[in-house]
C-alpha cells in the first residue's frame, strides 16, 4: 500500500506549540504516529537550586501561561503544607475565584482552538471574543491578563474589592450568556458533530489504564476531579465533576464546555461565600521535608513533588503536569485516524507542551 | 507606478507567521488574541499564515534551546526577502526568567537577527500590535 | 471582432472584479465574526506585495505550472465573455486545474503532495456536477453556446432551481470555502498547512491568487446565466449567492474529503436527477 | 506529607507495579531525586480514587532500572525523561528515545545529576 | 447544519467588537503591571530588588568613592511580576499601568543616583 | 493501382512476417520491419487519394480468393482447436467447435457461393483505420526493434524468440488492415480470427506461467466473440441473404428480427474491444512485452471491436439496441475509469483507460447521431496516437528504472527528462483541450446531453479519468530543484518513435478541423461548420485554432519564464521547519533525532474504487446491461 510520511510539526499552523509527530499515512489514514518532544524543554525544575522558594513561585507560574495561576497555587499549597502554614479563609476563596477564572479562560481558549482545528474559524473567533471578558477581569483584578501572579506562600497578593466582585459577577454572567448562545453550534451542529463524534475514542478502561487526566479522563466516564480533594475553598463549595461517557473528541469538547459554565457557578458561590479578613499570613523559616500536592488544572490533575532541606533553596521540585499524563493516550489513539482528524485529536487532550516539557 | 504601488503595498500587507520557540504559551495566546475580534490585526492587512514561505514577518515567542534553534533557523531561511522578525516576550528577548536553565540558549537574537523587540511577560496584544506597526515602518523604509 | 473585444475585456476586467469580490468577501467575513476587517482593496495590496518579494522556488516546474494555471483561467474567462461554448470553457478551465495539481505535485513537500491529491479529489467532485449543470442548461435551451443561451426568453432558475443548488456545491468547492476548503484554505490553520500552495511563494503565489480571482469570476459568470434575462436579476442572484457562500463558510466546520465525495456526489446527483426528470415531465 | 509510602528494592519494582495494576491503580508519576553523589531516589506514585500510594526505590548511580512501561504504557514518557535528566537507563522501554526526548547532543552533561549550578549561558 | 447562522448574522448587524487600538486607546486598568520605573532620587541602592527579583534582571552597584549608585535593569529580561515594587523599602520603584513600548534595539535601563546618607540605608533592611 | 495498394497493406505484412520468421538474422529482420513499415505507412496515406472504393480481387491460379479465405479460416480454427487441446482448456474447445461446425454447415449448405460479393469496401472510416494501423502500428514495430533486444537481455534468453515475435507482430498489421477493409462478412470473420490468434500468441510470448494463463483467457474470451460473430453472421445472412456488409447497411435502420444478429455481431465487437465484462483479457494481456500492449491492446486490435460496432451503427440507428449499446459503452467508460484510479501499475492504468475510452467510442456509436459518429471517429484517431505513445513511454521507463509502478516514477524528470516530458505530453493530449481526444470527448458529451443516464455516466467518467491522468503527469515532475538534470541516452529508434508519435499527437490535433472536413464530413454528413479552425454547430463551439494558438503562446511564455527562473534562489521544500540541513536531501529530523526521508504517495481510494471491490459488481452490471441490450433486441 502506498504510504505517505509526514512531518507534523514542530512548526505547524494547527499546533499552537512545537511538537513533532512523525505520521505514516495510507490514503490519509494514520498508520503510525511517533511523537518527538524537546522543542520547549527549558529545564526549569533545576532552577530551584538557584532561586529561593519564594522566587520559584514566579518560575512555576511560567511553566505554562494558560494555567499559570494553578501552578503557583499547587506550589504554594505544597510549601504551605510543608511548613505547616494555615492560610486565611479569604485567601482560599480568592484563590478559588482566580483559579476558576483561569479555568474559564483556558477552556474558552481551548474551545476556540478546537473549533479552529476542525476548520470552523468563526466559532473560534466567537469563543475568543467571549474569552476577552475573562482576560479583562484578570487584567483589572490581578494586574496581568495571563500570568496573574497572585499567589504567595501564605496567601494571596491582591484583594478583591466589593465593586470588583460585583463586576466579576456581571461579566461572568454575561460571558455565560454568550457561551450558551453558541451552545447549539458547539454541541449539536451537524458539521461539528460529524468532525468530532467517534474520533479518537477512548473507553473508560483505556483512559484509566493509560493514565489520562482531567477532561480527557472525565470524557471517558471516570468522575475524577482533583477539586474533590477539597483544597482551597472547595471544602465549602459544592460541585459535581462533569462526566461524559463516549470518550471521543466530542465528549471531551462537551466536558470542557460544561466545565466552563460550571466555573461560573463556582465563581458565584465563591464570591458570595467569601469571608472578610486577611489575605495572607506572614511566613517564617524555610521548607523542609517531602510533599506531594495535587490540584485540578484546566487540563487535569497536576502533581507537584517537592523536597526541602531546611535552606531557602528547595532540593527538588518535580512537576507532573496533566498533558504529560495525556500524551500516552494521545500516542495510543492516533493510529487509525484520518489525517484531517489529527489536529482535532491532538487538541482534544488540550495539549500544553510547555507544561509537559517544562 | 506599478513599482510604487508594490512598495506601498509592502507595508499594507504584512503576512505574519508565529513560531513558538519554547514559550510558556502566555505570549502565544496573546499573539493569537491579536487575530481575534477584539484586536483584529487584519485591519492592518495582517494575515496569519502557517508557512514561512508565505510570511513577511516572523513573530517569535519563547526561549531558544538547541533543538528549536535549528527549527527557527530553518524557518527564517525559508522566508523569502524582504522579511522581518519580531521577538515577543521576555523569553524571546533574552531568555527571561529561564536564562539560566540548562537547556536555554537565550533570546531569539542568538539565532536570527531581530528587528523589533516587544517586551512583556507576557506581552499584551496591544504591545504586539505596536510591535507589528513598528515592523511595518521598517517595510515602509524599504522602497525599491 | 466583437468576440475578440469581449474576450479581451473579460480578461482585463475579471481580475479587478475578482479582487474586489475577494476584498468584500474578507470584509464581510470579518463582520460576520464581529471583527472590523481589512480594507476592501486588501487583496490587491497582498498580491502587489507578493510580486515585490524575492523569488524562491524549489522546483522550476512550479513556475511553469503557475503560469499555465493563470493563463488557462484567464482564457476560460475570456471565452466566457466571448460567449463561447460552456463545455469548452469548462475544459479550458480544467487545464488550469490540472496544472495547479501538477505544480503541487512538483514539490516534494508532503503537504504540497497531499494538497495536490486533495485538489484532485475536489476536481473529481465538482467536475461531473458542473458538466451536469451544463447538460441541464442544454436540455432547457437546446444549446451549449452562451450566445444561444442568452437568447432563451426566461430565467433558467425557474426551470433548474435544483441545478442551481448543485452549481452552488461546485461554487463552494471552487471558491475554497468551508466545508470544502481542504486542498488549500483561506484560513491559516489547516492540518496540511497551505496544501497545494505550500511551496509556492512570492510572485508565483501572486500569480495563483490572480488565477483564483479569474476562477471566481468564471464560476460567478456561470451562476449569472441562471437569471440572464434581467440585469437586476443577475446582480441580485450573484449577491445572494455569494453572501450565502460567505455565510456557509462561516457556519460550517471543514469536512473531510471522504465525506465530500460521498455527500456531494450523492446529493448532487440526486438533485440533478430530480430536476432533470421534473424538466422532462414538465 | 506523602501518603502510603513504602520502600522497595530495585528488583521488586516490576512485581509491585503489576500488583498495583491488578489492584486498579492508576500511575500518576515517577519522581526522581538525587540523594547523594552515588544514589538516586525514584518515587512511584499511584492513585486510586484520589488516594495516593507511593513506592520509594533507591537506584545506585550507574545501575539500570527495570522499566514498567510494559505494564503501564503511561510510564514511557516519564522514564524517558528520567533517562534524559538523570542518566538512569531503563531496561525494556516500549519506546526508547535513548536520551533524545528533550536534549540534543549540544547538552553534554547530564543536567540534573550533579548538584552543581545549572549551566549558565555565556552572555 | 448552519446552527451558527443567528450568531454570525447578529454579528454582521451589530457593531464590531474590535478595539481600534492604536487609534483609540483604552483607559488602562490601574492595577496593570506595566513598565517599571525607578525614581532614582528616592532609591537607596539597598539591593533588595536585586536579591528578590526572580528573573534577576536588576543589578545595583554602588561606587562609594564617587558617592553614586547605579541601578541597572534589563527590561528585556524583566517578567513584570512587581516583586521588586512590593519589596522596595522606599517605594522608589513603581510600575506604570501601560506596557513598555517595543524597540528595535536592546537597551538597558541604567540610572545613576546619589548615594544617601548611611543612616537611612541601614534603616531600610531593618524594616523587613 | 488499387490492387497493388491493397496487396501492399495486406499481403506485404504477411510476406514480411514470413521473412522475419525464416531469415533469422537480426539486421535483415530490422531492415524488413523498417521497410515494411515505411511501405505500408506510405501506402495507407496514398489510399486516401483513392477515396472510398469497392473491390473484388477475383481469382488467383484459378482458385477464388473466397475459397482461399474459407480454407485458411478452417485451418486457423483447427489450429486454435489444437491449442485448446494443448492447453487443456475446455472453454476454448467448446468455442472452437461451436465455430467450426456452424461455419462448416453455413459454408456448405447456406451460402450462395455464386453470388458476387465484393471482398473489399473502403470509406473514410476504413481508410482512417488503415492509416492508424499502418502508421502507428509501424512506429510501434520500429520501437519494438530496440525494445525487444533489451527485453531479451533482461530475460537472459539463450535463443532469441524475436523471429516468432516479429512474425506475429507484422502479420497482425496485415490482418488488421484486411479486417477494416473487408466487405465480405466472411472475410471480416477470417481476419477477426487472425487477430485473435495473433493476440494469443503474442500475449503468451514470454512463455511464463502467468503469460500463458492470460493468453488462454484472452483466447477463450475472443473465441466467445468469434462464436457470437458466427451466429450473428449466419442469422444476418438468413435475414438479408447477403454476405456484403454494405448491402446490410444500405438497407437502412433495421428492426425486429435483424436486431439480434446485429446485437450478436456487436457482442463480438465488445469482446474484442474488451468491454465490461470482458475486460479481464485485456488487463491480462499487459504481461506481454510493451510493443504488444501498445500495438494490439491499445491502439489497433481493440479498435477492431470498436470498428465492427461503429461500422454497423447505421443498421441499428434509432433502435433499442442502439440505446443499449450506448449504455453499455457509457458504463464501461465510467467503471473502467473508476477502477483505473485504484491502480498504481502504469500499464494497468493504461489498459483500464483504453477500455474506458473504447467504451466512450462505443457509447458514441450507440448514441448514433451524426455528431456522435463524428465524435467516435475523432476519438479513434486521437486515442490511438496518444495511447500508443503512452504505452511506448511506459515501456521505455520500465527499461530505464526497472518498474512500471507509477509510484516508482515519482521524480522521473530528474532521471529520464526526455521520456518524462514525452509522457507528460502524451498524458496532456489525453485529457486537455485543444487536443484531439478532448475534442472527441467534447463532441461525445454534447451529443449525449439529451440522454440523462448516459450524460451522468460520461460526466462522472471524464472527471474520474482526469484524476489518474493529472496525478501521473504531476508526479513525474516531483523533485527538488537541481542545477542541471543529466541528459538521457536513448536508442535512436526509441527516440525517433517517441518523438514522432509525440509530435504527431500534438500536430494532428492542430489539424483536426482539416481531418474533419477532409475525411469525416464526407462520410457521416455535415455536422459542424468550420470557420478559422473553429468547430461550430447550433449546440456548441470548439475553437481549435484560437485555443491552440493562445495555449501554445502560453506554454512558450511559461517556459521562457521557467528558463529564466533557473538562476533564482533555491529554497528547500517546507517540512515544518524540521528539514535536514544538507541541501538536496529530502529528509526531516524525526523522533530520536533520526533523519526520516519524506515519502508521498498517491491516493488510490481503494475504499471507493478498489479493483477487487468493484470488479464483481461492475461485471455483474455490465452483464446485465448486455443481457438487457440483447434481450431488448429480441
Amino acid at each position: 500500500m502506498a504510504r505517505t510520511i509526514i512531518p507534523f510539526g514542530p512548526q505547524h499552523p494547527v499546533l499552537p506549540e512545537p511538537l513533532h509527530l512523525k505520521l505514516v499515512c495510507e490514503d490519509e489514514i494514520v498508520k503510525e504516529a511517533i511523537p518527538a518532544l524537546g522543542y520547549v524543554h527549558r529545564g526549569l525544575e533545576k532552577l530551584a537550586e538557584i532561586r529561593d522558594f519564594n522566587q520559584m513561585i514566579q518560575v512555576v507560574e511560567r511553566v505554562c501561561g494558560i494555567c499559570s495561576m494553578l501552578h503557583s497555587q499547587c506550589y504554594c499549597q505544597g510549601i504551605e503544607e510543608m511548613m505547616g502554614v494555615e492560610i486565611p479563609e479569604r485567601a482560599k476563596y480568592l484563590r478559588t475565584v482566580w483559579s476558576e477564572l483561569h479555568r474559564m479562560h483556558s477552556h474558552l481558549l481551548w474551545l476556540g482552538l478546537f473549533a479552529d482545528a476542525f476548520g470552523f474559524e468563526s466559532l473560534f473567533m466567537q469563543f475568543w471574543r467571549i474569552r476577552e471578558r475573562i482576560m479583562d477581569l484578570n487584567e483589572a483584578t490581578a494586574g496581568s491578563r495571563v500570568i496573574v501572579s497572585v499567589n504567595v506562600v501564605g496567601g494571596v497578593r491582591q484583594d478583591l474589592t466589593p465593586e470588583q466582585c460585583s463586576w466579576i459577577l456581571t461579566e461572568v454572567a454575561q460571558a455565560g450568556k454568550e457561551i450558551k448562545a453558541i451552545q447549539s453550534t458547539m454541541l449539536s451542529d451537524y458539521t461539528v458533530c460529524k468532525r468530532t463524534k467517534g474520533v479518537a475514542a477512548l473507553t473508560k478502561e483505556q483512559a484509566y489504564e493509560l493514565g489520562a487526566a482531567g477532561p480527557t479522563l472525565r470524557a471517558s466516564g471516570v468522575a475524577q476531579d482533583m477539586r474533590q480533594l477539597k483544597y482551597a475553598a472547595f471544602d465549602k463549595i459544592d460541585f459535581e465533576p462533569v462526566v461524559e461517557y463516549d470518550g471521543d473528541c466530542y465528549a471531551r469538547g462537551v466536558v470542557r464546555f460544561r466545565e466552563a459554565l460550571q466555573s461560573i457557578d463556582i465563581i458565584r458561590a465563591a464570591i458570595s461565600g467569601m469571608p472578610q479578613g486577611d489575605i495572607s499570613v506572614p511566613v517564617k523559616g524555610n521548607p523542609e521535608g517531602e510533599i506531594i500536592t495535587r490540584v485540578e488544572q484546566p487540563r487535569g490533575e497536576c502533581m507537584y513533588y517537592m523536597k526541602g532541606n531546611g535552606t531557602k533553596f528547595l532540593e527538588r521540585v518535580r512537576i507532573r503536569t496533566p498533558t504529560f499524563a495525556n500524551v500516552p493516550p494521545l500516542i495510543a489513539f492516533m493510529p487509525g485516524l484520518e489525517l484531517a482528524d489529527v489536529p482535532v485529536a491532538v487538541l482534544s487532550i488540550d495539549p500544553c507542551i510547555s507544561c509537559t516539557e517544562r | 507606478m506599478l513599482k510604487k504601488f508594490i512598495d506601498n503595498s509592502r507595508a499594507k500587507s504584512p503576512w505574519i507567521m508565529h513560531f513558538d520557540c519554547g514559550s510558556c504559551n502566555g505570549c502565544d495566546i496573546e499573539v493569537l488574541a491579536c487575530l481575534t475580534p477584539m484586536y483584529d490585526v487584519e485591519r492592518f492587512g495582517v494575515v496569519n499564515v502557517g508557512n514561512p514561505k508565505h510570511a513577511d514577518v516572523l513573530l517569535v515567542t519563547g526561549t531558544v534551546n538547541p533543538r528549536n534553534a535549528k527549527v527557527l533557523r530553518n524557518i527564517y531561511d525559508q522566508m523569502p526577502d524582504p522579511k522581518g522578525v519580531i521577538a515577543i516576550g521576555a523569553c524571546g528577548l533574552s531568555g527571561g526568567i529561564f536564562r539560566e536553565c540548562y537547556n536555554v540558549l537565550g533570546g531569539i537574537d542568538k539565532v536570527i537577527p531581530v528587528d523589533i523587540y516587544v517586551p512583556g511577560c507576557p506581552a499584551k496584544p496591544e504591545a504586539i500590535i505596536d510591535g507589528v506597526v513598528a515592523a511595518l515602518a521598517k517595510f515602509e523604509g524599504l522602497k525599491g | 471582432m466583437e468576440t475578440l473585444i469581449l474576450m479581451i475585456l473579460g480578461i482585463v476586467v475579471a481580475p479587478v472584479l475578482g479582487g474586489l469580490v475577494s476584498g468584500i468577501d474578507r470584509r464581510v467575513t470579518a463582520r460576520l465574526q464581529s471583527r472590523f476587517g481589512p480594507p476592501i482593496l486588501q487583496p490587491f495590496y497582498d498580491v502587489a506585495k507578493l510580486f515585490g518579494k524575492v523569488k524562491v522556488i524549489n522546483n522550476f516546474w512550479q513556475v511553469f505550472c503557475a503560469w499555465v494555471y493563470l493563463i488557462a483561467a484567464a482564457l476560460s474567462v475570456g471565452l466566457l465573455f466571448a460567449q463561447s461554448d460552456l463545455l469548452l470553457i469548462f475544459f479550458v478551465q480544467a487545464i488550469g486545474a490540472v496544472f495547479l495539481v501538477m505544480g503541487g505535485l512538483a514539490s516534494p513537500s508532503p503537504f504540497s503532495q497531499i494538497g495536490a491529491q486533495r485538489e484532485l479529489i475536489q476536481v473529481l467532485t465538482y467536475e461531473p456536477l458542473i458538466i451536469l449543470v451544463f447538460a441541464s442548461i442544454f436540455m432547457v435551451t437546446g444549446s451549449f453556446r452562451i450566445d444561444e443561451i442568452l437568447n432563451y426568453d426566461q430565467p433558467l432558475l425557474a426551470k433548474l432551481p435544483l441545478m442551481f443548488i448543485v452549481l452552488g456545491y461546485a461554487l463552494t468547492i471552487k471558491l475554497r470555502k468551508s466545508p470544502f476548503d481542504f486542498s488549500t484554505s483561506h484560513h491559516a490553520h489547516q492540518e496540511i498547512v497551505k496544501g497545494v500552495l505550500t511551496d509556492y511563494s512570492g510572485p508565483y503565489l501572486g500569480i495563483i491568487e490572480i488565477a483564483h480571482w479569474y476562477e471566481t469570476i468564471f464560476i460567478l459568470g456561470i451562476c449569472a446565466l441562471f437569471w440572464h434575462t434581467s440585469l437586476v436579476g443577475v446582480v441580485v442572484l450573484l449577491a445572494t449567492t455569494y453572501f450565502a457562500e460567505i455565510l456557509i463558510d462561516n457556519t460550517m466546520a471543514r469536512m473531510t474529503w471522504r465525506w465530500m465525495l460521498k455527500y456531494v456526489w450523492s446529493v448532487g446527483l440526486a438533485m440533478s436527477f430530480v430536476n432533470l426528470i421534473w424538466l422532462h415531465a414538465g | 506529607m506523602i501518603e502510603n509510602m513504602k520502600e522497595i528494592t530495585l528488583d521488586a519494582v516490576v512485581g509491585e507495579a503489576s500488583k498495583m495494576k491488578s489492584d486498579g491503580q492508576r500511575l500518576v508519576a515517577l519522581s526522581c531525586t538525587q540523594l547523594d553523589a552515588d544514589n538516586f531516589d525514584i518515587i512511584y506514585t499511584f492513585d486510586k480514587e484520589l488516594v495516593l500510594t507511593n513506592f520509594r526505590v533507591t537506584v545506585p548511580k550507574g545501575s539500570d532500572c527495570p522499566s514498567i512501561s510494559g505494564i503501564y504504557f503511561a510510564a514511557l514518557l516519564v522514564e524517558n525523561e528520567i533517562q534524559d535528566q538523570f542518566g538512569i537507563m531503563f531496561n525494556g522501554l516500549v519506546l526508547d528515545f535513548g536520551r533524545t526526548l528533550y536534549l540534543d547532543e549540544e547538552i553534554t552533561t547530564i543536567p540534573m545529576c550533579n548538584n552543581t549550578k545549572a549551566m549558565t549561558v555565556k552572555k | 447544519m448552519l446552527k451558527m447562522t443567528p450568531t454570525v448574522l447578529k454579528n454582521l448587524f451589530s457593531k464590531s467588537s474590535t478595539r481600534m487600538y492604536p487609534f483609540e486607546v483604552r483607559e488602562p486598568f490601574p492595577l496593570y503591571r506595566g513598565e517599571l520605573f525607578n525614581d532614582i532620587d528616592k532609591c537607596i541602592f539597598c539591593k533588595k530588588c536585586e536579591i528578590k527579583c526572580p528573573s534577576q534582571c536588576i543589578t545595583v552597584s554602588k561606587d562609594k568613592e564617587a558617592g553614586t549608585g547605579t541601578w541597572i535593569c534589563d527590561p528585556f529580561a524583566c517578567v513584570y511580576c512587581s516583586i521588586c515594587v512590593d519589596v522596595c523599602p522606599t517605594k522608589s520603584l513603581s510600575m506604570a499601568p501601560n506596557h513598555r513600548k517595543p524597540s528595535a534595539t536592546r537597551d538597558m535601563i541604567e540610572q545613576v543616583g546619589k548615594l544617601k546618607v548611611p543612616k537611612k540605608k541601614k534603616a531600610a533592611p531593618k524594616k523587613d | 493501382m488499387l490492387p497493388m495498394m491493397l496487396a501492399l497493406v495486406i499481403l506485404l505484412p504477411l510476406m514480411a512476417a514470413l521473412g522475419c520468421y525464416f531469415l533469422r538474422v537480426s539486421t535483415i529482420r530490422t531492415m524488413i520491419v523498417l521497410g515494411t513499415g515505411v511501405c505500408i505507412a506510405a501506402t495507407s496515406l496514398a489510399l486516401f487519394g483513392q477515396g472510398s472504393f469497392t473491390y473484388s480481387p477475383g481469382t488467383i491460379l484459378g482458385i477464388s480468393w473466397d475459397s482461399l479465405v474459407t480454407l485458411a479460416d478452417f485451418a486457423l480454427l483447427f489450429v486454435i482447436l489444437y491449442y485448446a487441446f494443448k492447453l487443456k482448456n475446455q472453454l476454448i474447445k467448446v468455442f472452437a467447435v461451436l465455430q467450426i461446425i456452424p461455419l462448416a454447415v453455413f459454408e456448405l449448405f447456406f451460402v450462395d457461393h455464386a453470388a458476387e460479393v465484393p471482398a473489399f469496401y473502403a470509406d473514410s472510416l476504413s481508410l482512417i483505420m488503415v492509416a492508424i494501423i499502418s502508421i502507428i502500428g509501424s512506429l510501434i514495430c520500429f520501437f519494438a526493434i530496440p525494445y525487444m533486444k533489451t527485453h531479451e537481455e533482461h530475460l537472459h534468453l539463450v535463443k532469441s524468440r524475436q523471429p516468432r515475435f516479429f512474425f506475429y507482430l507484422v502479420l497482425f498489421l496485415g490482418a488488421m488492415n484486411g479486417l477494416v477493409l473487408s466487405n465480405n462478412i466472411l472475410w471480416l470473420y477470417f481476419f477477426f480470427e487472425v487477430t485473435t490468434f495473433c493476440s494469443f500468441m503474442l500475449i503468451a510470448h514470454d512463455d511464463t506461467e502467468i503469460a500463458v494463463k492470460n493468453a488462454t483467457r484472452a483466447l477463450w474470451m475472443n473465441s466467445l466473440g468469434g462464436v457470437a460473430f458466427v451466429f450473428g453472421m449466419i442469422w444476418a445472412y438468413s435475414v438479408t441473404g447477403s454476405l456484403s456488409i454494405q448491402a446490410i447497411l444500405e438497407a437502412g435502420p433495421m428492426d425486429g428480427a435483424m436486431l439480434v444478429p446485429l446485437g450478436l455481431l456487436c457482442l463480438a465487437g465488445f469482446t474484442k474491444a474488451a468491454q465490461i465484462p470482458f475486460q479481464s483479457w485485456l488487463l491480462g494481456a499487459m504481461v506481454a512485452p510493451t510493443p504488444v500492449s501498445a500495438l494490439l491492446h491499445s491502439s489497433t486490435m481493440v479498435k477492431a471491436g470498436v470498428y465492427i460496432v461503429l461500422r454497423l451503427a447505421p443498421a441499428y440507428a434509432g433502435t433499442f439496441l442502439s440505446e443499449g449499446i450506448a449504455l453499455c459503452g457509457a458504463f464501461t467508460f465510467l467503471a473502467c475509469a473508476a477502477i483505473a484510479v485504484s491502480q498504481s501499475n502504469g500499464k494497468k492504468i493504461l489498459a483500464y483507460s483504453t477500455i474506458s475510452n473504447l467504451g466512450l467510442i462505443i457509447c458514441c456509436a450507440g448514441i448514433n447521431t451524426t455528431w456522435a459518429i463524428t465524435a467516435a471517429i475523432i476519438l479513434i484517431i486521437f486515442h490511438a496516437a496518444s495511447k500508443a505513445l503512452l504505452f511506448l513511454c511506459v515501456g521505455t521507463i520500465e527499461h530505464g528504472i526497472g518498474s512500471r509502478d507509477i509510484e516508482d516514477m515519482r521524480g522521473l524528470y530528474l532521471k529520464m527528462p526526455r521520456t518524462a516530458i514525452i509522457t507528460i505530453v502524451g498524458i496532456l493530449t489525453m485529457v486537455l483541450p485543444p487536443f484531439g481526444v478532448l475534442l472527441g470527448k467534447w463532441m461525445a458529451i454534447e451529443s449525449a446531453s439529451g440522454d440523462l443516464f448516459v450524460i451522468v455516466m460520461l460526466s462522472l467518467g471524464s472527471a474520474i479519468s482526469l484524476v489518474f491522468w493529472a496525478r501521473w503527469a504531476g508526479m513525474l515532475l516531483t523533485g527538488p530543484l537541481r542545477e542541471k538534470v543529466p541528459a538521457e541516452s536513448q536508442n535512436i529508434l526509441t527516440r525517433f518513435t517517441l518523438t514522432v508519435l509525440a509530435a504527431a499527437t500534438v500536430v494532428v490535433s492542430l489539424f483536426s478541423p482539416v481531418i474533419y472536413t477532409g475525411l469525416i464530413e464526407p462520410m457521416v454528413g455535415k455536422t459542424y461548420e468550420i470557420t478559422g479552425g473553429v468547430f461550430s454547430s447550433p449546440i456548441g463551439v470548439f475553437a481549435v485554432y484560437p485555443i491552440f494558438i493562445i495555449l501554445a503562446a502560453a506554454f512558450i511564455y511559461a517556459w521562457i519564464d521557467t528558463k529564466k527562473s533557473g538562476n533564482i534562489q533555491n529554497g528547500a521544500s517546507y517540512m515544518c521547519g524540521a528539514n535536514v540541513k544538507e541541501p538536496g536531501v529530502q529528509s526531516f529530523i524525526g523522533p530520536m533525532n533520526v533523519p526520516v526521508e519524506i515519502k508521498a504517495s498517491n491516493y488510490y481510494l481503494e475504499a471507493f474504487f478498489g479493483e477487487e471491490k468493484l470488479t464483481m459488481w461492475v461485471n455483474f452490471v455490465g452483464l446485465a446491461l448486455i443481457v438487457l441490450m440483447l434481450g431488448g433486441a429480441l
